[in-house]
C-alpha cells in the first residue's frame, strides 16, 4: 500500500489523488476544501483510498441531488487533524441508480445512505440495511425527486 | 333502676370513660377515646333526651346512654378521629413537600387556596372524577386487590403510629415490630401488581421493588433492634420514655440515625430510592397501568408511608413526643408531629438535591455501606450498654 | 485562556462529603427564597417586561399603508391576504388581513414594509375561541400606542459603498432598486400604471405606431416609487425588471 | 463504591439462559425528548441490543425549500431546531453567501458570533436540564431553565423573539445590536458564570450524579470518528476537533478560546465537555462584544445582496451546539434553491445509540442518550 498521510495539506491531497487515483478529477480547491469528481465504478475504491491513506476518518454526509437527466451523490469527507474537507461528487445515470455503499468504510454514512435511498431511490449496493427511515414503510415513491410535485407548489 | 330524667343534663353527665367496665384500653388513659366517648355522650344523650320527651320512659333512651353502647359508639368516633388526624397530617406532609420543593427549586409551589393547601383537595377531587379504567389484559383480581391492599396497609400503618402516650390505637409490648412488619409488606404487593399489569415497565418496576427491599430491609431491622436493645423494650412508649430519662438516641447512635434515615427513605420509596417508579426510563414503573383514582390513592399511600417513616425516625432517635427538660409537655401530639415534619423536611431536601440511584448501586449501598454501618452502630451501642453508660 | 471548569473537576467526592454539598447548595437557595421572592412570575397578574421590538402579532397603521402587497409576497407562511375595505372616506382600498392562526411571528411583514405601515407589536395574548376570530382585519390589526421602536427598518449598506470607502452610509432597501423598462417588449397595456399603489407610473405617449395609434410607455417617478415590484409581477410581457443596485 | 457497572454481555449470556424482551421506549416516553423511539432488548436489566427509530417528525423540509425564495427560508431554518435556532439560520445564510461569493461586514460576523454563542449557552442549558430529569432530579431542570431565561431575554432584546429568532440575514444580520443588548449581555454572562457553579455543585459534587454517569458507555476515538459522532460528545471521546477552531468560519479565528477535549470517552466526560464549553462561550461573547464596540456604532452590519443566486453548488459547515451541521446548496440561477440539504448532527449521533447503550443497564439508557442532546426537529427535518 501507499504511504499513509495523517495530516495532508490541500496540495498534498491534490497531488496524491492525481497520482494514485487517476480516475478522480479535482475540479477546484479552496482553503481547506477540495472539490473532486469520481466515476461511479471507482467511487468505493476512491473512498477507501481517501479513508485509509489520507486519514479522512469522518464522513459528514452523503447527499443525493436529482438533476433530472442524471443523479449525483455527493460525499463530504473530513480529516480530523487538519480540518480539510473533500467534496466528492459521483454522477449516476438516471436509468441505473446503483452505487457502491461506503458504509463498510464509514459507519456514519449508514443512515445518510438510507435517507438518500428512501428520498431519491438511489440504491446503495452492499448496504447492511437499506430500509425506509424517515418516511413510512408503505411509501412506494421517492418524494425528493424532481418528478414528484408538491401539491401546494407555487 | 328508676331514675328521674327531667333536664337534658340528666342525660349528658360526662362519665369518666376509665370507670366504664367496658373500657378497652385497660388502665391507660386514651385521649381520642375520651373525646369520642364524650362526643357520644353529647350526641347520644341529646337523642335519648329527645326520644324520652316524646315517649317518656322508653328503653331505647336508656340503651343509648348505657355503658356498652357508649363504649361502642365512642370507639367508632375514636377510629374516625384517629383516621382524620392521620389523614390531615399526611395532607400537611404533602403540602409541605410541594411548598418546600417549590422554594428549593426557585418557584412558588402550589398556589390554590390557604397558601396552596387546598391543592391537595383539588387534586383528590380531580383524580376521583376520572374514569375508572383498567387495561383489557391485566390479571383482574391481583390488579384490583394489590392497589387496595397497598393503600389499606399504608392507612393501617399510619393509624398505628402513636402520637403520644395518650394518643394510640393499641399499646402492644411489640408495637415497633408490628408496625415494621406491616410496613414491609408493601414491596411484595408491588411485585405482584407488577406481574399482574401485563406491562413490561410494570414488570421491571415490580422486580426493582423486590431488589430494593432486599437491600434496605436487613440494615433497617438491625437498627430497630439496636434501639430496642438500648431501651430494653419493643414498646414504643417505653422507648420514648427511656429517651426522656437519658438522652435522645440520636446522640449515641448518630451513625445509626443517618443510616436509618436513608433506609426509611428507601422504605417510603422516595427519591433517591424511587427506582421502582423511575419515571425517566420506566414511564411510571409499577404504577404505569393504574389510572385516575387508583393512581391518586397510590400516591396518597406513598405519602402516608413517607410520614410513617418520619414518625418512626422521630420515635427511635428524636425522643418521640417528649422534649428535653420538659418531658411530656401540655400537647405532646403537636411536638411529635412537628418532629416528624422536621425529619420530612430533610427527606424533601434529599429529594431536591439528589438523583435516582441505579439498581446495582442500591444493592451495593445496602450491603456494603448501610449494613456495615448498622453493625458498627450495634457494636457502639453494645459497648455503651456493657460499659454501663445506659 | 484556560479551562475554568475542567481545572477544578472531577473532584474527589469524599472531599465534598458525597451528598452534603448539593444539599447545602439547595439549602442556600431555600434560605434565599424564604425571605425573598422566587424567580417565578405570577403570570396573569404580573407580566414580564418586554422591549418595544418584541415580535408579537403584526400591527398595521391604516393611514400609512398603501396596499402594495409586499407583506403578502414576503410572508413565509402565506397568512396575509389583501382584502378590499373602505378607508376613512369610504373609498374601497386594498389592505392586508392577517390570519394569526398561521402567523409564525417572524416579523417579515414589518421588515419588508416599504412605508413602515406594518409594525411588530408586543401583543402576544392572542387566544380566541374560534379560528374565525383569529382573522385580523386591517382595522383590527391597528395597535394602540405604536411607538417608533416597533417599526422594523430595513437598512442596508451597499457593497459598492464599502468598496468605495464609504462604509458608514446606510440606505433604505426600498430607495434604490427601481423597475427598468425593456422598450422592445412593452406593448403599452397600462397594467403597470393600474397596479402601482403609489401612482408612480405614468403612461406617456411616445409617438405613434404604424397604424397611427399612440405608443404608450410607462415612465416611472423614482421619487415616488417604493420598489414593491407589483408592476414587474403584473407585466404580461416581462418588459419591466427590477434593476438591483449593489 | 460503584465501579463495576459494565457487565460483559457475553459472559452473562453464557451463565444463564434467560428470555430477552424488547422494551419499546417512545415515541411518547419521558426519556425521549421529542418524538422518537428506542427499541431496547433487555436481558433482565441489561441492554443487549438497541434500535433507534426516527421519522415521526419528517416534514420534508428540504423539499419545501425548493419552492421558496431565498429570504423566506430563513424563518424555516429557525424551525429546524427550536433550542439552537440561531445556528441553523446562520448556517443557511452563510451557505447562500458562499454561493453568492460575497463577504459580509466585520460587524455582522461578530454579531453572529455573539448570537451563536448565546444560542449555544441556552441550548446547553436546556440539555443540562434534560440530563437532570433523565437522572431523576427536577431541581437541576428548574435551575437550568431559570438561567436559560436570562439568555432568552437577551434574544428578545436583540431581535424581538425568544426562540425562533429569525435574526441572521443573507448579507448580514436583521438589525444592529441595541444599546440594551450591549449592556445586558455582559451582565448576563457574568451572572451566569456565578450561577453555574451552584448547578455544578448540585451535579459534580454529588456522588450519586457522578456515579450514574461515570464508567458507562465507553467509546473510543476511532469508533467515534468512524460512526460520525460529532460535537461535544465526540470531544468527550478524545477527538480533538472543533470546527470553530480547526475550520473557522466568520471571525472565529479572531477570538481566543480553548476547545475542551477529554480522552476517557465515558458518559461523564461527554457531560464535562459541554459544561466547559459554556464557560468558553462566555469568554467568546466577552471578546466579541468588545470587538463590536470597537467597530463603532455606524459600522455596516448588513449589505445588500442580489435576490438571485448564480448557478452552482456551495456548502458550508458550522459547529452547532450539538455537533457538526452542514448545508449543501445547489442553485440553478433563479431566486429559489434547486436543492438544499441539511446535515444535522443529531441524525448521525442518534444512529450511534446502539453502540453507546450496549451492555449498560436500562436505568442508564436515558443518562447516556441525554449526552447526545436529542432534538427531533433537525433529525427528521
Amino acid at each position: 500500500m501507499a504511504e499513509v498521510l495523517q495530516k495532508p495539506t490541500v496540495e498534498e491531497i491534490v497531488s496524491k489523488l492525481n497520482s494514485d487515483c487517476p480516475c478522480v478529477n479535482v475540479t477546484r480547491t479552496e482553503t481547506r476544501r477540495v472539490y473532486a469528481t469520481a466515476p461511479r465504478e471507482n467511487s468505493f475504491q476512491v473512498c477507501k483510498y481517501i479513508h485509509d491513506n489520507l486519514t479522512f476518518e469522518h464522513c459528514s454526509t452523503v447527499i443525493g441531488v436529482d438533476y433530472v437527466d442524471h443523479m449525483t451523490v455527493v460525499y463530504h469527507l473530513t480529516n480530523y487533524y487538519t480540518g480539510v474537507m473533500i467534496e466528492l461528487s459521483v454522477d449516476i445515470p438516471a436509468d441505473d441508480l446503483h452505487i457502491e455503499s461506503v458504509t463498510p468504510i464509514w459507519e456514519g454514512a449508514n443512515w445518510h445512505e438510507r435517507e438518500t435511498w428512501e428520498l431519491f431511490g438511489i440504491v446503495f449496493d452492499n448496504h447492511p440495511k437499506l430500509q425506509r427511515l424517515l418516511t413510512p414503510d408503505t411509501y412506494e415513491f421517492f418524494p425528493f425527486r424532481k418528478s414528484y410535485k408538491l401539491r401546494g407548489s407555487e | 333502676m328508676v331514675q328521674e330524667y327531667s333536664s337534658i343534663l340528666d342525660w349528658i353527665v360526662f362519665n369518666d370513660p376509665m370507670k366504664n367496665p367496658y373500657y378497652p384500653f385497660v388502665d391507660t388513659y386514651n385521649l381520642p377515646f375520651d373525646i369520642g366517648y364524650k362526643l357520644w355522650e353529647i350526641l347520644g344523650g341529646a337523642i335519648a333526651w329527645l326520644i324520652n320527651l316524646i315517649f317518656p320512659g322508653n328503653p331505647v333512651s336508656t340503651w343509648l346512654v348505657c355503658d356498652a353502647t357508649s363504649t361502642l359508639m365512642g370507639l367508632l368516633i375514636f377510629m374516625l378521629l384517629i383516621f382524620i388526624i392521620a389523614f390531615v397530617s399526611t395532607l400537611i406532609v404533602l403540602w409541605m413537600e410541594r411548598k418546600c420543593l417549590g422554594r428549593m427549586m426557585d418557584r412558588r409551589g402550589t398556589m390554590v387556596g390557604m397558601k396552596g393547601f387546598l391543592q391537595c383537595v383539588a387534586d383528590g377531587l380531580k383524580t376521583f372524577m376520572k374514569e375508572n379504567t383498567a387495561p383489557k389484559k391485566v390479571d383482574k383480581m391481583t390488579y384490583w386487590w394489590c392497589v387496595s391492599l397497598i393503600v389499606g396497609l399504608s392507612v393501617l400503618v399510619l393509624c398505628m403510629v402513636p402520637l403520644s402516650q395518650r394518643w394510640f390505637v393499641v399499646d402492644y409490648q411489640t408495637g415497633l415490630l408490628i408496625i415494621m412488619a406491616f410496613f414491609a409488606l408493601a414491596p411484595f404487593l408491588i411485585l405482584v401488581s407488577g406481574w399482574a399489569q401485563n406491562n413490561k415497565y410494570s414488570l421491571i418496576g415490580g422486580m426493582r421493588a423486590a431488589e430494593l427491599m432486599i437491600s434496605y430491609e436487613v440494615p433497617m431491622l438491625i437498627l430497630i433492634a439496636t434501639t430496642a436493645l438500648l431501651a430494653g423494650s419493643f414498646n414504643i412508649g417505653d422507648i420514648v420514655n427511656a429517651q426522656n430519662e437519658t438522652v435522645w438516641y440520636i446522640i449515641p447512635q448518630i451513625i445509626g440515625a443517618i443510616t436509618f434515615f436513608f433506609c426509611a427513605t428507601a422504605e417510603a420509596e422516595r427519591v433517591p430510592f424511587d427506582i421502582a417508579e423511575a419515571e425517566a426510563e420506566l414511564v411510571e414503573g409499577w404504577q404505569t397501568e393504574y389510572a385516575g383514582m387508583k393512581w391518586g390513592l397510590i400516591m396518597l399511600g406513598d405519602y402516608m408511608r413517607g410520614s410513617v417513616s418520619c414518625s418512626m425516625f422521630a420515635i427511635l432517635y428524636l425522643g418521640g413526643w417528649t422534649l428535653p427538660f420538659i418531658g411530656n409537655g401540655p400537647i405532646p401530639e403537636i411536638v411529635f408531629l412537628l418532629k416528624s415534619y422536621l425529619v420530612f423536611f430533610f427527606m424533601i431536601l434529599i429529594r431536591c438535591a439528589l438523583a435516582r440511584v441505579r439498581t446495582d448501586q442500591i444493592l451495593n449501598i445496602g450491603w456494603k455501606v448501610f449494613m456495615p454501618l448498622s453493625v458498627i452502630n450495634l457494636a457502639i451501642v453494645l459497648l455503651l450498654k456493657v460499659g454501663g453508660v445506659f | 485562556m484556560a479551562m475554568k471548569y475542567l481545572d477544578k473537576y472531577p473532584k474527589n467526592l469524599a472531599k465534598s462529603l458525597w451528598v452534603l454539598k448539593p444539599c447545602w447548595a439547595v439549602m442556600k437557595l431555600f434560605a434565599k427564597t424564604v425571605t425573598h421572592r422566587s424567580m417565578t412570575i405570577l403570570y396573569p397578574y404580573e407580566k414580564e417586561w418586554i422591549p418595544d421590538n418584541y415580535r408579537g402579532r403584526p400591527g398595521l397603521r391604516f393611514d400609512k399603508c398603501v396596499g402594495c402587497g409586499m407583506c403578502v409576497r414576503m410572508c413565509p407562511t402565506a397568512c396575509i391576504k389583501l382584502i378590499e375595505v373602505p378607508d376613512d372616506e369610504g373609498k374601497p382600498v386594498m389592505r392586508p388581513q392577517v390570519n394569526l392562526g398561521r402567523c409564525a411571528m417572524c416579523g417579515y411583514c414589518a421588515e419588508y414594509c416599504p412605508l413602515d405601515a406594518m409594525t411588530v407589536t408586543p401583543d402576544y395574548e392572542l387566544a380566541e375561541y374560534t379560528r374565525y376570530d383569529l382573522l385580523y382585519g386591517p382595522r383590527r390589526l391597528n395597535y394602540e400606542g405604536t411607538t417608533p421602536g416597533m417599526e422594523v427598518k430595513l437598512e442596508v449598506t451597499l457593497p459598492s459603498d464599502i468598496e468605495n470607502g464609504n462604509p458608514e452610509r446606510r440606505v433604505s432597501f426600498f430607495d434604490l432598486d427601481r423597475p427598468e423598462l425593456t422598450d422592445s417588449k412593452c406593448i403599452g397595456c397600462k397594467k403597470c400604471a393600474k397596479v402601482c399603489p403609489v401612482n408612480a407610473i405614468e403612461m406617456v405617449e411616445k409617438g405613434v405606431n404604424d397604424k397611427g395609434k399612440p405608443i404608450l410607455r410607462p415612465v416611472i417617478d423614482n421619487s415616488k416609487c417604493i420598489c414593491c415590484s407589483n408592476c414587474v409581477l403584473d407585466c404580461p410581457k416581462d418588459a419591466l425588471q427590477i434593476k438591483e443596485v449593489l | 463504591m460503584m465501579t463495576d457497572s459494565i457487565v460483559p454481555v457475553k459472559e452473562m449470556e453464557d451463565r444463564m439462559d434467560t428470555d430477552k424482551m424488547w422494551v419499546i421506549m417512545g415515541p411518547q416516553h419521558p426519556f425521549s425528548h421529542g418524538l422518537w423511539t428506542l427499541k431496547v432488548q433487555l436481558d433482565g436489566e441489561i441492554v443487549t441490543d438497541a434500535e433507534p427509530i426516527v421519522g415521526y417528525l419528517h416534514r420534508g423540509w428540504e423539499k419545501e425549500t425548493e419552492n421558496r425564495t431565498y429570504p423566506k427560508i430563513i424563518p424555516m431554518a429557525d424551525r429546524l431546531c427550536y433550542a439552537a435556532s440561531m445556528t441553523y439560520t446562520h448556517l443557511y445564510c452563510m451557505t447562500v453567501e458562499k454561493a453568492l461569493g460575497i463577504d459580509i461586514p466585520e460587524k455582522a460576523k461578530y454579531i453572529r458570533i455573539v448570537a451563536d454563542e448565546v444560542c449555544r449557552i441556552q441550548s446547553h442549558l436546556m440539555w443540562l436540564a434534560a440530563v437532570g430529569t433523565d437522572l431523576g432530579n427536577l431541581t437541576v431542570f428548574l435551575w437550568c431553565m431559570r438561567e436559560r431565561e436570562f439568555f432568552l431575554d437577551l434574544n428578545v432584546k436583540l431581535c424581538g423573539a425568544r426562540m425562533t429568532t429569525n435574526y441572521p440575514r443573507i448579507g448580514g444580520v436583521r438589525n444592529d445590536t441595541t444599546e440594551l443588548f450591549d449592556r445586558d449581555i455582559i451582565r448576563a454572562v457574568d451572572r451566569f458564570e456565578k450561577a453555574m457553579w451552584d448547578i455544578i455543585a448540585l451535579i459534580d459534587d454529588s456522588s450519586i450524579f457522578v456515579s450514574r454517569m461515570k464508567d458507562i458507555s465507553f467509546l473510543t476515538r476511532e469508533q467515534c470518528a468512524n460512526m460520525g459522532l460529532t460535537g461535544p460528545a465526540m470531544r468527550g471521546c478524545g477527538v480533538d476537533f472543533d470546527i470553530r477552531r480547526d475550520d473557522p468560519y466568520d471571525n472565529y479565528d479572531q477570538v481566543d478560546f480553548e476547545v475542551p477535549v477529554l480522552t476517557k470517552g465515558d458518559s461523564y466526560s461527554r457531560y464535562m465537555i459541554r459544561i466547559e464549553e459554556m464557560f468558553q462561550s462566555c469568554d467568546i461573547i466577552r471578546q466579541a462584544v468588545k470587538k463590536i464596540q470597537a467597530l463603532g456604532k455606524n459600522a455596516p452590519y448588513r449589505i445588500k445582496t442580489p435576490s438571485k443566486v448564480p448557478a452552482g453548488t456551495a456548502f458550508t459547515r458550522l459547529e452547532d451546539p450539538r455537533g457538526e451541521s452542514l448545508m449543501y446548496l445547489v442553485s440553478d440561477g433563479t431566486d429559489k434553491p434547486y436543492r438544499l440539504k441539511v446535515r444535522s448532527p443529531i441524525f448521525t449521533n442518534v444512529s450511534t445509540s446502539k453502540a453507546m447503550c450496549l451492555g449498560c443497564r436500562i436505568a442508564d439508557v436515558p443518562a447516556i442518550l441525554a449526552q447526545i442532546d436529542m432534538c427531533l426537529g433537525e433529525t427528521d427535518r
